[in-house]
Order: C-alpha cells, then structure tokens, then sequence
C-alpha cells in the first residue's frame, strides 16, 4: 500500500500544473468559454503537446497511459483550473474508438490535438439511463436524435449510439458508429451551458456512418466508456472543490466584519472544517475509483458509484457553503468562485446524478 | 383553536382571486410563470392596476392609500398573487420607504413622496448595502457633510436592486463619523438619482442576470430637508423598517408554487421507463420537503395570527427567514436534478420577450439551473442566515 | 384563523402542568417507570381525576374532549414531564370501546380510572403495517401472539385485533375483540422499555373474547384507533423537545469551558437555533394534524405522517443534539436529560418510523 | 500510488487471522458479537493471549516488548481483531500509559511499571476528566502539594473507564495554582488506586450500564517518586498522549462489523411483506453510509500509508475522528431502526453471561437501541468532535 505517485505521474501533474497556472488565468478561460467553439483552439494545441490528451489513452492505443489514476490525475487539474477545452468529449470520443479499435490514424490525430472527435450516446428520453437508444441503425445509415453532446457543435467526428435491435432500454442491439461532422443529414443546434462549456443537441437523418466494431455488441463497450467518463468527472470534481475549498478560506481569513476576520466566527470555522472534510471523502472515492477502473465489474462500478456519488453529493454541499460562506461577491460574474460551483453542481448532471449512482452503487452489491 | 380560515376570510380570498382573474394580463402571468425577464413596463402596468384596485399598498394607514387589512388578509392576499403568477410589487417605496416616512416623515415629505409612490411616478431603490459592508450595516462608509442647506455625499453603494429602473433611492450615509458607536452617526436620506455625481454600474450576478447595480455617489448635492428623521438618527429608520412586516419573510407561496411546478415537471419526466415521480428516492425527496413546507406554512400562520392580535413578531421571523430559504432553496435544487442533463443548457436570451425558437430539453426546463443559483441569494440577502441565526441566539434564546 | 386555546382548554393544560410540576418530579417518574407495573397507579388515578383521561374521549364516549387538540394538548404535557402512567395505552384501548360501542360501562371506569385497557394489535412479524395480522379469530376464541403491547403487562383489559378472514396484510377481514387479563389461554411476558415504560409479548391460545363491533369490518376503526396514537405520540413529542431544547439552552448558558460559558460559542448558538427550528416546525405540524384528525381520510392521514415523519426526524435531532451540546453528563442515567431524549427516539418506534411515514404521506397525495 | 495492500501485507493479514482462529475462545468472540458484558477475566484473559503471542503492545519499541510493526500492519491487525470479535484491549495501559512512560518516564520506571502492564499485574485507569474539566483538561482543579518525599493529592476524577477494576490509574494534577497558563503547573502522577482516600463510585450511563467511574482523592498520599516526567510539566505528557497513534482513530473496522451485521438484519426483518433490505429508502440509507465508509477506509489508509513514510498525522486524525464517529453513529441508528417496534424492549439481564431465556424480538435485536444511546458517547469523549473541529480549524486551515 502506498499513496504516493509515481515520478512520470508527479511531472505531468506539475507540468499541466504550471501551464494551467501560468497560461490559462481566469480571464483567459472566460474568453475561451465566450469564443465560438466555446474553447481555445491554441490551449488545447497545447495542452496535447504537453500530453494531457496521450494520458487519458493506454500504449496500445497510441497513448501513454490510460489507468485511472492518469486520467483523474489529469481530469483533477483541468478541474483546478476550470478548463473549458473539450477533454472530456475527446476522452469519451477517443476511448470509444480505442476500445472498439481500427481507427489508429484518427486516434493519433485526437491525441495530437490536431482533430477531435465526441461521443453522442444520450438521447432526449433516456436521462441517465445507460442503454437507452432509440436511435436506429439500418443499412449504415443513422436516424435520430442525441441530447446535450459534449462539445457536439464544434467536434471534428462524432461518435454516435445507434440500435440495431431491441428495445429502447435493452443493453444488447447496441452498436458504435462514427460519423463525420458535416455528413449527409447531420444537423447540430450548439449552444453554451451552464458551467461555461458548449453542447449540443444533434439530428441524425438517415446519415451515413461508419461501424465501430461489431454492431449489435456496443452494450458493454459504452458501459466501459461511460465508466471512465465517471471517473473523469468526479476527479474533475475534486478539483472544483479543492478550489471552492481554497477560495474560501481564504476569503475568511482576509474578509472583515463587525471590526474582525470572519475566520474568527466559530460557526463559519466549523462549516470550513466539514466542506474540507468532504473534499478529502471525495478524493478518496475517487482515489479508489481510479484503482478500480480495470476491476472485475461490480468492483468497478461499485467504486465509481460510490465516487460520482460522493461528487454530486459532496459537491453541491461545497458548492453552497462556499456561496454562502462568501456572501454577496460570490453572487457576481466578476468573481471566479461561482464559475467553479456551477460547475461543480453542473458535474451532478453528467453520467448520473447522486441519486442515481446510490442506486447503482446498491445494484452492485 | 381555529387554524383554518374563518368563511369571510375566504370569502375575502375568493375576491382577491376573482379580481386578479380579470386584471392580471394573462401574457404577463406567463412571463412570471415561465421565469422570462420582465420589463420596467410590466412592473409599472401592474402597479398601476393594484393602485387603480387600491390594493397596492397593504400595510400603509388607510388614510394615505392602505387598505385595513387583518394580518390575515394581507397573507391571503401575498399568497394569491403569487399563486396567479402576478409580478411581483417592487417593495422600495411600498413596501420599505412608504412605512418610514409615514412613521418618521415629516408632514411635508409625507404629502408630496406617498402619493407619488402609489401612482408610480417615483421609482424607489435602497441605498443601504456598501462593498465592505454586506450584513454589518453599521459599518457603512458613504459620508454626507452639512454644506449650507445641502449635504454632500461621496461614496458607494451596492447590491441596489433594479437602481438602473430608479427615479430615487433612500439611502443610509454617515452624518458623524466620531459617534460614539458605529450604528450612531448615521443619516437616512433621500437622493434623486438624476443628482449630478450619481452613476449607476451594471452587477452581472452568477447567472448571468442584470437585476442588481452599484451606485457611485460622487459630491452628490442634496438638499438639507431630504433628510428623515434627525440627523444621525438614521440607524432608527433603519432598523424599523428591518423589523417591519416580516410576516411573508417565509416565502411559502412561492415554495408551493415551486412544489407545484415540481410535482407537474416530475409526473412528465420518464426516469428508468417510469415517472420520475415515482422514483422511489426522488419521491421521498419531494414529500420531505413537502413536509417541511406544509409545518412552515401552519408555522408562518401563527405568526400572522399572532400579528393579528398586535404581538410585534420577534425574532420568529427570523426563523421563519432560515426555514423559508432553505425550502425554497431545496425545491430549486429538485427542479434542476428533475430534469437530469437538460439542466446544462444556457440559452440567454430564451428568457426575453418574443424569443420563439423550440426550447430545448423538456418543456420549462431552461430556467431551471439559472434559477437554483439565482435562488442561492434567499440566504444570502435581507439579512444572511447567519445573521438571522445570530439575531435568534441573541433575542430569542438569550445566548 | 386563530391559534388562541379556549378558556376551557387552557385551564385543563394548566391544571395538568401544575399538577404534573408539582407533583411529579423525576425521582417520583423514576421510582413509578421502577416499580412492578412500571407506573404509579396513584398518579394515574389523580390524573384521571383532574380529567386528563376524560380528555382523550368525547361527551357521547363518557368523556369531555375527545377532538385532536384535547388529545394534543394532554400529550405534550405528559411529554413535558415525561410520564410513564398508561395514557397512550388507555388512549388506544379505550378509543377502540369507544368507536366500536358497546362498552360503556367499561369505558367508563376506564375514564374514571378505576380499570386499564390496552389495545394489542402489533404482531411479530408486522413491524409498522397497519393491517398486518395473523391471529385468527375462530367461533369467539383467538389464538395468535401480539407484540410490545403497551402496559400490556398490567392492563386489566385488552383489546385484540384478529383476523376473521383474509390475507395477513388484507385491511378486509378484521375484528376487534375484548380480552380479559385473566382469560383462559392468555400468557403475558412483561418487560421494560428503553425509555422507561413497560411492554408486553402476548400470547393468546383459544383464548375466550367477547367482540366489539361486527367481526370482519374492524379494518377501518384501527386505521382511526392508530390515527390517534400517531397524534398523542408526535403531541408527546413535542414536549419532549421543549424540554431537550429548554434544558440545553440552560446548561449552554451556565456551563462554563475555557473561561467563559458555552453558551457563547457561536457554533453552538447556532445548533441551538436549528434545534428551536426544528421544535417549532414539529410543533406547527400537530397542530395541523390536531385540526385534521377529523377530516377526510386523505387530509387526515397526511397530516398525521407529516408530524409523525418531523416528530421522527426533528426528534433525532433535537435528542442528538441536547446529549452532544450537554457532553458526558447527559451520558449519565442521573441526569434527567438522557431519558427525555430515549423517549423522544424511541416515539420513532411506535406506529412507524418517519421513513413510513414519509412513504405513507406521499402515498395518501 | 498502490491502494491495495501488499501481497506481504496479505500474507501478514492471513497470519493474524489464523492465530486469531486459534486463540480466540468462540464463547469470548460470541460475547462480544452479541454486545453481552465483559467481565474483568474477560479481558484478562485476551490480554494474557496477546502477551503471550508478543502481540499485545504493537506500539512499543521492540526493546520494551513492542512487535516491530508498520503502520500498515498495526492497522491489518486492529482489522482483523474486531473482525474476529476479539475483545478490546483495554488502552490505559497499553496505547496510553505505555508509550508516556517510554517518553518521559525513568530508567527505573520503566523496567518497574512496563514489564507489569504486559503481564497483567497492573490494570491501569486514566486520571484526566473532572467534573466540569471535560474537553478542557487545562482547567483541572485536582491539588498535588509537596509534603516531605509525597505529594498529597485532593481532588475529583470523572469518566473513568473500568475504573473499578483498576490497580493504578496516571492521573493530571495541579502542582503550581499560580502558574502563568493554566496548563502550565499540571504534573502527571501515578496513584496506587489501593492507597488510603481513594474512592471509587459508579457512574450509571444512560442505557443502564455500569463502566466509567468517578474518583475521588482525598488526602491521598503519593510517593514523589511517582512523578512521570518534571514537575509542573505534565502538560507535555497529556498532549504527547493525545497526538500518540491516532490512525486508528477512525473506527473503521467497527463501522465494517456493524454494517455487517445491519445488512444481516435488513436481509431477514419483512417490511410490507418484502425484506427490509429492499425498501428502497432503508436500503438507500445503508448505501449511503456505506458509500461515506468506503471513502473513510481509503482516507484511513492514507494517512496510515503516510504514518508509514514517518509523517506524523497531524489534525489530519481529527478529520478521521471526526467522520469515523459519525459513521459508527449512523449505523447504530440504522441498526435500531432496522427492527422497528423491537427497539423498545429493555431487559438489562439479557446482556449478562448465561442468561438463557428466549429473546424478545428478531435475534440480536435486544442490545441494538441500547447501543445507539451507548454510541453517542463516540462524539463526545476523546475530544468531543466539536474540540476535534476546532483542532483542524486552528492547526490544518490556520482560522
């Protein structure tokens, strides 16, 4: 048992630790977020140069790592740093296209930053529910519809859910296809969300598209896909909170009222104590997920479960108390905090609420 | 004990419901209802329909313009508008300057502000809140010196709600910054926002909005009989009007309304093949918090029965603030979990008048995560909850 | 609209307060929950006397009260002095002579306070189902066991559910039937409570019953018998509170650490404010439920598991929070404070727990 | 960065498990399955298998009889032994006194009193709290005067754990009244519990139970001698004693036996006819203290990862304290409410050896609602959590 990273993991935290600090300031990530594509073109050029992107994918598929502890470490410190680049469409996009293979040159153009790609799998009536596609695949071409696709609007490439048989819930019948931003039929409606970044809500009418894999079989290829997008977010959480968490004691500590440091009012002391204490809940989750990402499936999925819970649930509590804690200036756009809890609590709505991976974390007793 | 309303009380609520049915320009109650940005022309068009009705100002004497309501009345009355989806009544003058000057007024400011207060012609904001000085009003910086028949006032104020719509504000400034106390010293006075030396900036709150502005006073003139009450006297306006008619702090009409858009939101939403409404955990979230609601309610009820007996309420409303914020809050958080990832969208300008394009996710879900940080500011303003926490400890508990 | 108590009221709670003040201090509570039928029979009568019995039952029952807000009023008075006198199992068993009629004469006595009734209806296997019951009635006999029957081990008399037909948990099918202490058959193995008072298991074997009511239609009478012990147990409740509440405010007022009296951490002021909170909210939601106990089944019954799920919910916090706030000595069984706060935990065991009765509020919407 | 333990780790893991299956009597482990009473032979017993094994002091150097552990070990064998349902080992001695005296105390105490803890000659019990001193020991009134070559010590002991079994108990007494601080001028001292004026009174806890004591000291002479460390330096003793070996402070694998044993019973009491264990309220509440005990088992092992890199753990452990007992809490919350109205039955002979009688209600129900007001204490002794949020609040977060 040891805790401490290795020194290749350690020198990528701090590399993307310095850039992020160095080059990306708030203001920067406002711009970023407000541009078209909703993120900087250039940053994330040179966030895959530094090897931010590589991190999240295994060798074997043109990365240089892939565990779980790559990619919350990495996912940790886009957190940190509120990051609007398209990592996590491009780890959703890219892991489907490395797991489902014979789509190397692609994959190597997304690790370099010079394409990207997404992953469109939920629909308007399936909320968080993992197999739900009624999107349908007949003879290569795709008809329907995809909701709220992560950086949908601006994607190169997108990979996209489609059922080839069975019901609307059924994990089986499922396959992976991957479809060109400007084919026949495609049409995207972008938009900006809540927390800064952009998504979309696509239409796919008889689009012509390529398989990944063998269709029909993609029911536990999207498990494993969503899995590490779990994994992702709730590292990504972490980050959040260790930012609300600093803010705001900080805040305390320098914050005048009735002629002292409201750090000295031992109500608000307490609160601090228990966000901080929930902060280091959830990196342990989180730490546990990450370890658990190859387990056998239950064990994973528990561990994951347990982790996106304690993020929406931990992350909401931080979220609040550190608006709370602040008071009025945590109201305004001007100051960075409320970006970070918004989408702190914008994180309860990925893959899954708090609720629903209780549920889950249960079902995988 | 009788916690029901008596028959003429709900006759009087059938009345008040009959005339919002007619008055009530439907457009505007959709609006409301769909949390679309309203205009100053909505808020003024409904003033003047409860000035034209003589409803507009309850909790003023008859004699200028109120309408001898029961505690009781006027919580039936709160409560149906909310429930009509009415806008609500910009409280400035009505609600906050109106009562201060009819107690400390002169005769004079009485019969030349009042009715332009009811008729519109004066739009009030509140010049009480400072950067620097968020809960602790006592602290405030902004200096008005005596020059001849004038004052001249230089500093900043802030969190000013809809100033940029204001004709005036009623403003707290410090007349004697060698008091002995920090709450001594302090003036309430009247500015005209047309004033040379006034400029009002835009606040952008977290969701985007524009509803509240920073007021910079720079060598604002204003004139000596401007002043209400005496001269660093002020902290006695302020701290009645503070304690004025807190029966309605608890928000319980709009947390039913708020209970109501849920239980409609959740009934349509399909979660796991089945109605979100009959998620097992999500359901019992729902009637918790249906619970809580329905004990606030009987609670804010005896206290408005209490006020209807002349008991002043004290430091209970103070509760009331803390439990009415932290439902209304709980229920804004179940909407935007309610409609899964549909909340992420933002879509700014779905919430101004004539968009048309089809909303994206579930019918009324677009406001829905705006609105659950929007709402973070319940425990925030009019007093934070902490300050509410302190203010029970101190005069209800004795600690 | 008027939450003013009548003159008539008013003075039966201030006889009662005196009384119970006067005359009922802890050592006496303690010596009465000790001693062999765990209550004083003297105090029992002396209240009975002062018309507290009376009070639980209406004029054409014998009584002088008999709506919610007498039933309240009485328990939060009993749960200010934390009485162990048989008042909720009299409220029971004589609530069901009185619906079901015909036993006037014994109710009577019942009021006077000369006899004890009980009702025993819980079974083994019913946890908190409402109709739930495996004893069967046969040619006027019943055989079957009852559970944590209340003073069941003293009562005179005993009012028994039983199935005349039906499935266990069907509400068709049921009758109540009154049991003679000594009836042939009838075994009664007694038992202190947690919070003081005193249980029965029962155990019936052909045992000899007279009906009360038309055998078969009982279902609905016990939905409004446990009606009222839902109502007396959150009015209880809501004394006990006052009290948790009352005693912590004077110990954090008098109590000094380091240097100064607790009262005046702010972190504890705080949890002091959210416990009055929490107090008043119960308190608000008996009194809505005291005014719907008459009303129709749904307004009814949701008003009822709203105060019991807050009496549930509220009084684990409120007994949490007196023993946390007061620190060891509340750990002591000299101290008075703890055995307020057993009884208050352990209403959560009777006529179901507040998740029940969260459940059961939403099911009656 | 490795969360799994080691396979030599493991194999340690499986060493203690076996001798555990081994040395422990059945009839022991099932006492203290079914929370019935321990008697003084008891312990005592337990405590003369660990000695004999060389396993009872793993916090000791190896030159005074300690085992040479890593942390990681120490934490595997705390594991496994509440796993087995071995019986604590009573800490005075061992975790408390032990590693005080190895600090502070003499060549010649050491080679008296430490040999005598390990063989079970002296039961030692712990001397801190008095009445009105709980999580403020600075305050301490207790009087230790110089007299010749003894110290007469006056005063008042509280919450002494098995107290009344005790030889010897180490004890804080105030040797200088008028010293600067007030936790200046305290000494530690060790009080032959046989010497004339000491006096031993039960303490009867709320759920009936007698375990912690008062003691009263009057005129009880104490050979200087018995002075642990400089006079009027006691105060380094305590605190060294309360940062000493605190990543076990967590009580994670007593959360671990307790959700055990809930999900057991959830599995067999019916609910609505189906088990309890898929209510989907009850079941969402076990999930989720379990998903927190889950994260607090990995948060345990950092810091015990860390302990094993010679990082002290600092207000870190109050963070673990603080959580573990708001986790043990609500499982024994969740355990009483598990067998609804079968919480109420109380029959304090049920929980002595060889009562025999049928128990009332589902099996292991009987202890179940007294254990959850037993458990409260977890939040308030050893530093109650609120002194434990002030800790991290000063020391981790400099507020």
């Amino acid at each position: 048992m040891d805790f401490a990273l290795s020194e290749e993991r350690r020198m990528l935290v701090e590399t993307l630790e310095r850039y992020l600090r160095d080059r990306y300031p708030i203001e920067t990530r406002h711009a970023a977020s407000a541009s078209e594509n909703g993120y900087s073109r250039e940053v994330w050029e040179a966030l895959a140069e530094l090897g931010a992107v590589g991190a999240m994918f295994p060798a074997d598929a043109g990365g240089f790592g892939g565990e779980g502890e790559d990619i919350s470490l990495v996912f940790e410190e886009l957190g940190k740093a509120l990051t609007v680049e398209p990592f996590l469409a491009n780890l959703l996009g890219g892991t489907a296209l490395a797991l489902a293979g014979g789509q190397q040159g692609l994959l190597d153009n997304v690790i370099a930053g010079v394409t990207t790609v997404t992953l469109a799998h939920g629909e308007p009536a399936s909320r968080y529910a993992l197999h739900h596609v009624e999107t349908r695949a007949e003879g290569g071409r795709l008809t329907g519809r995809k909701a709220v696709v992560p950086n949908g609007d601006s994607a190169d490439h997108i990979v996209v859910s489609a059922r080839v048989s069975g019901d609307v819930d059924a994990p089986e019948g499922l396959g992976l296809y991957l479809v060109e931003a400007g084919a026949e039929g495609l049409s995207r409606r972008g938009y900006a969300t809540v927390d800064g970044g952009r998504a979309a809500e696509i239409t796919l009418e008889n689009t012509p598209a390529t398989p990944l894999g063998e269709p029909g079989q993609a029911g536990d290829l999207i498990e494993r896909i969503v899995a590490r997008g779990v994994l992702a977010a709730s590292a990504e959480a972490v980050g959040l909170m260790q930012v609300c968490c600093d803010t705001t004691l900080e805040y305390l500590k320098t914050r005048k009222q009735f002629g002292r440091s409201i750090g000295g009012f031992q109500a608000l002391q307490h609160r601090m104590v228990e966000m901080v204490m929930e902060l280091e809940q959830t990196r342990s989750a989180v730490m546990l997920a990450a370890a658990s990402l190859d387990a056998e499936r239950a064990d994973r999925e528990r561990a994951l479960s347990a982790a996106k819970n304690l993020a929406g649930r931990a992350g909401r509590m931080i979220a609040e108390e550190a608006i709370q804690l602040h008071g009025g200036i945590a109201m305004t756009w001007e100051y960075p905090l409320p970006h970070f809890a918004k989408r702190l609590v914008m994180i309860d709505h990925l893959f899954g609420d708090t609720d629903h991976h209780l549920e889950r974390f249960r079902n995988f007793a | 004990m009788q916690i029901r309303f008596s028959p003429e009380e709900e006759a009087f609520r059938a009345e008040v419901r009959e005339w919002l049915g007619g008055a009530l320009p439907p457009a505007l109650a959709e609006k409301v209802k769909g949390a679309k940005r309203l205009t100053k022309a909505d808020y003024e068009l409904w003033h003047a329909k409860l000035h034209e009705r003589g409803w507009l100002a309850p909790s003023w004497p008859e004699e200028w313009g109120g309408t001898g309501w029961t505690p009781a009345q006027k919580h039936i009355f709160e409560e149906e508008c909310v429930r009509a989806n009415a806008p609500r009544v910009v409280p400035f003058g009505i609600t906050m300057l109106g009562p201060v000057l009819i107690k400390f007024g002169t005769e004079a400011q009485k019969a030349h502000y009042l009715p332009r207060i009811l008729d519109g012609t004066d739009w009030w904001c509140q010049g009480y809140s400072e950067p620097g000085a968020g809960s602790d009003l006592a602290s405030l910086k902004t200096r008005a010196v005596r020059d001849g028949d004038h004052y001249v006032v230089n500093g900043q104020k802030t969190w000013t709600t809809l100033g940029h719509h204001a004709d005036w504000m009623f403003c707290l400034v410090r007349t004697d910054p060698q008091a002995a106390k920090p709450q001594e010293g302090i003036s309430f006075l009247l500015i005209d926002m047309a004033s040379p030396g006034v400029e009002v900036r835009p606040i952008i709150t977290l969701d985007g909005e524009h509803e509240v502005n920073e007021v910079f006073l720079t060598d604002v003139r204003v004139p000596a009989g401007n002043l209400v009450g005496e001269e660093n006297r002020g902290w006695t306006c302020a701290k009645y009007l503070l304690t004025h008619e807190r029966t309605n702090i608890a928000g319980v009409s709009y947390s039913k309304s708020g209970l109501a858009h849920l239980k409609r939101l959740a009934a349509k939403q399909k979660s796991g093949g089945k109605p979100l409404a009959e998620d097992p955990l999500f359901a019992a979230r729902m009637a918790q918090v249906e619970i809580d609601l329905t004990a606030l309610e009987i609670f804010n009820l005896r206290l408005v029965s209490a006020a209807g007996k002349g008991q002043a309420p004290g430091a209970e409303s103070s509760l009331l603030k803390i439990k009415g914020t932290e439902v209304r809050q709980e229920i804004t958080d179940l909407l935007r979990r309610a409609i899964g990832p549909y909340a992420m969208p933002y879509v700014p300008e779905a919430f101004d008048e004539g968009y048309n394009a089809e909303p994206i996710g579930p019918e009324d879900a677009m406001p829905l995560a705006k609105g659950y940080f929007n709402m973070r500011k319940l425990s925030i303003y009019g007093g934070s909850n902490e300050i509410q926490k302190n203010i029970v400890s101190k005069q209800l508990l004795g600690l």
